[in-house]
């Protein structure tokens, strides 16, 4: 699969690292590209279900380009939403739409983090391409 | 297919094992035991809540069973269960208690499994509920008598395919006319899932009710299927962890999906062995199965017959191959008991359906039950053990 | 011992299996997981009323484990449940409904875990009962309120020992207090069972809950025992196949053993497994473990503390060895995660305990809680992995 | 162990067969060893439970030895009633309470009859015990 440029040096870099606290180590390094959500935004709307720690996401269209905006309280949750940020944003909704949680996977992240697999990084992705969906109608 | 079960390498009363007790519960493939096995031997941990390596591959184990359950049934929910009584018993609990009043009227067949049975006589004491049963007429149940009992029905129990006779009842026509009467419905799936394919959402059932152990998965767990209309009227049964949001003294708020009917630590590696089992059975085609399996349930009724015997099983062409009978003198305990040894497993008794017994006259049958692993050589030996026992007893 | 648990050959991300997350479930010895595919392998059919061989075999490897809990703890009575959660709940449907009524005091404490909060707020809705806390102060029930508490309570519901924090209750004083003002007494004893040997009719307690999967047997299965006066108050909770004797359609009558209270194909496979679970654990000399894995833990607290971190567990002497914990900064997510990544398991969260996390004023612990096979490397493995999560995040 | 040899006969006669439906056939042979018990006497205090034919077993003392009458609707239930009423009739009380139920496992008549173990063979024998117990006190 060829992913966009930028997702595929996040995944390059990953692929790198063979230990997985290093690996989590990187991921809480991409918790600086997260433009951050301020509090009085964080909703039950955009309150990510089924988190252990408590984490937002917003997502807005900046001239047809997506924006996202987030916040955890737990670095790690944060870098994943740092990463989910680069994929999506200034991308036209129609490529956020077309992207696929797997990228994560194949970078790593997502093995590495099994116990979240289900509610965690894959929930936040639904969540953006849900809000851009509804964003474009 | 008898090599993917390795109970059948065992001997019985020296005898090579003939399983003909399907009915109340069947043989597991390698796969599934293995794949608990396994479980506990490389991911064993609790799940949910938990952001450990063993604790994330549980909670997927667990969940895989659920998402494989909606998948194949064509369901939006899947309750996990320990087996069908409970799903039953949640129904009555969680639906029945809060949306039924005194004077409703609940809906059964005296072809129900007691499972189905004992729930709504115990509501029905708690709620002042009527309860009305279709009654059998010749092995079928009376569907003009239905649509009398049909008026002010709030719910309708009807065991898809019975246990004691194999008949497989016309749940489409009943679910037609009682959703006409805007009753909802309540199906009895323990022996229709080991036989025939089922999408839930098209059969239009409100509440389906299952055992992993009836079609080759573990012991200690079975599901609810309920649509989002029902689900939505449903409140909690049993609290406890997991099926909460929020708890303090004042009181608790519950989660919004199943997890709301799951309190406590769910049957997580019963979970994992009924996902195998779900994935070994998709590989089956079970109705070129149903067919061969009623062929050789056929054929062994006409020969009980032929030795005096009584079979109450018809054997209509969606039946569940299962052969009912008894003999004119010989005393189904022993019966069966000469039967265990020569190796061949059938169950006698009641077989939790003392009305359908009252029914049919008798206090009880002997049962011959039929499932994937069962061939003509089975068959051959059940009727030379039958006939062994004839020499001495008749 | 750990070579008796299969599970600690294999690598969590490359690292050996560190596994502190004991309270939430223990790991299975290879006689637990064998006797469980054996009895697929071997036995496998359902149980009761039926008269072939491996009906049989399957009856009497579910019926031992009954037994075994009768004898290991004392008790008369031993209804088999799917675990904690539900025999709690049994006790609230089974006798809270028949034997409480409007007013009447259920008394509780702030230390409980939600699977015996929830229920009783569930029936207090129902029943109009009145819920009472005994709070909890600096880690111990406060015994004082507890006596006013007493005051007309008809039920007192105490865990024996907290799955948070490991303090284990004065029970035997609780038990005293309870009974001299006549109100039956429930013991959540889900975490007590695996660490110290309970004498149930000498401890005196009317009901006790606790489950398999925590004391190294299987997940979906548990007890409750009772004592005699406390069964012939209680009245059926599911109604099914098995709790039975009679059911025509004007009613139906019940057993009256325990398996009035065990509807429909019990939990076979899972009772074998903890009956051999029963029979490992009674080779263990529990109170030795105890001593070892309380010193281990006492020794994990002080290099905690001295790292700057919070422990709530008092670890007293008769306490389970368990250490709660909060870091000033470092969220307990991040925290669990790097140690996972270093192949350490334990839990974060509120360990289905709010009220209790409300009075420590914190939304969640990391948890490390030892069990049998814990041992000096695993702590050393423990703290040095904390070591680096405090390198890179502190 | 050594056993009274009426006892010791049934052992023998039983080992002495391996194929355990011959084993069954001789066993309802000795369903002719019992003494009916009318049914008018059939009552639910000697109803045998947890059998799943129809069991009743009476106790009597006559001059101080032990008589057992019994009915049974399947052949193989009185037969092992049989070879109880060989094992106690005539024998004082005493006797009785000293005997234990595993000379039928010795025999092989229990394990071959494993299903009913708990609630088949044993069931009755305790009975008989119970009887004889409350008849002598
Ligand atoms: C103290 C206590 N009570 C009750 C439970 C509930 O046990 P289960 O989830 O096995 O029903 C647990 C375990 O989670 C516990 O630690
Ligand atoms: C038709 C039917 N309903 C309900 C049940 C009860 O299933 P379970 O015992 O697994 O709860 C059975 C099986 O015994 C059955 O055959």
């Amino acid at each position: 699969m060829t992913w966009p440029a930028a997702i595929q040096e996040i995944i390059d870099e990953f692929q790198e690292i063979e230990e997985q606290f290093e690996r989590l180590e990187i991921l809480m390094d991409f918790s600086d590209e997260v433009e951050e959500l301020p509090i009085e935004q964080w909703t039950e709307a955009n309150l990510v279900k089924g988190c252990q720690s408590i984490a937002h996401i917003e997502v807005e269209l900046v001239d047809d380009a997506v924006w996202m905006k987030a916040a955890a309280d737990a670095k790690i949750v944060q870098g994943l939403q740092g990463i989910l940020s680069i994929a999506v944003n200034g991308s036209s909704p129609e490529d956020v739409l077309s992207l696929t949680p797997e990228f994560a996977e194949e970078a790593g992240i997502l093995n590495s983090l099994t116990p979240s697999r289900s509610n965690g990084f894959r929930t936040m992705f639904d969540m953006v391409q849900k809000r851009v969906k509804e964003g474009i109608q | 297919m008898k090599q993917d079960f390795p109970i059948f390498l065992r001997k019985v009363n020296g005898n090579s094992l003939v399983y003909l007790d399907n009915a109340a519960t069947t043989q597991k493939p390698a796969c599934v035991i293995d794949a608990m096995s396994h479980f506990y031997t490389s991911s064993n941990a609790n799940v949910h809540r938990a952001v450990h390596t063993l604790a994330g591959e549980a909670t997927e184990g667990y969940e895989a069973c659920r998402s494989l359950l909606k998948q194949r049934y064509n369901s939006t929910r899947a309750i996990i269960t320990s087996g069908t009584t409970e799903a039953i018993n949640l129904v009555a609990r969680s639906w029945g208690e809060s949306n039924l009043n005194s004077g409703d009227v609940v809906v059964l067949t005296e072809m129900e499994h007691h499972s189905d049975i004992v729930p709504w006589q115990m509501l029905a004491e708690r709620k002042a509920i009527e309860l009305r049963y279709i009654p059998v007429i010749d092995g079928e149940l009376d569907l003009d008598a239905f649509d009398v009992a049909l008026e002010g029905a709030k719910l309708v129990c009807v065991v898809h395919t019975s246990n004691v006779l194999g008949i497989r009842n016309p749940v489409e026509k009943i679910i037609a006319a009682a959703k006409s009467v805007g009753a909802r419905i309540l199906l009895d799936a323990a022996q229709a899932v080991p036989h025939e394919m089922i999408d839930f959402q098209q059969l239009g059932a409100d509440f389906m009710a299952f055992s992993a152990h009836k079609m080759c998965g573990p012991t200690g767990i079975g599901a609810l299927l309920v649509n989002d209309t029902a689900f939505d009227e449903m409140e909690p049964f049993m609290g406890g962890g997991d099926m909460i949001q929020t708890v303090t003294l004042e009181g608790s708020t519950y989660q919004t999906n199943e997890h709301k009917f799951e309190a406590g630590t769910p049957r997580i590696a019963e979970g994992v062995g009924w996902a195998a089992a779900l994935d070994w059975i998709s590989k089956v085609d079970l109705q070129q199965h149903h067919k061969r399996l009623l062929s050789i349930a056929t054929s062994i009724k006409s020969s009980l017959q032929e030795r005096g015997m009584t079979v109450y099983s018809p054997l209509g062409p969606d039946d569940a191959a299962v052969v009912s009978f008894t003999h004119p003198t010989i005393h189904p305990e022993d019966f069966a008991r000469l039967l265990d040894a020569q190796g061949i497993a059938v169950r006698t008794g009641h077989h939790c359906a003392q009305p359908l017994m009252d029914k049919l006259g008798v206090s009880g049958t002997i049962r011959a039950s039929l499932y994937l692993y069962n061939d003509d050589s089975d068959a051959e030996v059940f009727l030379s053990g039958i006939d062994r026992v004839l020499e001495v007893m008749a």
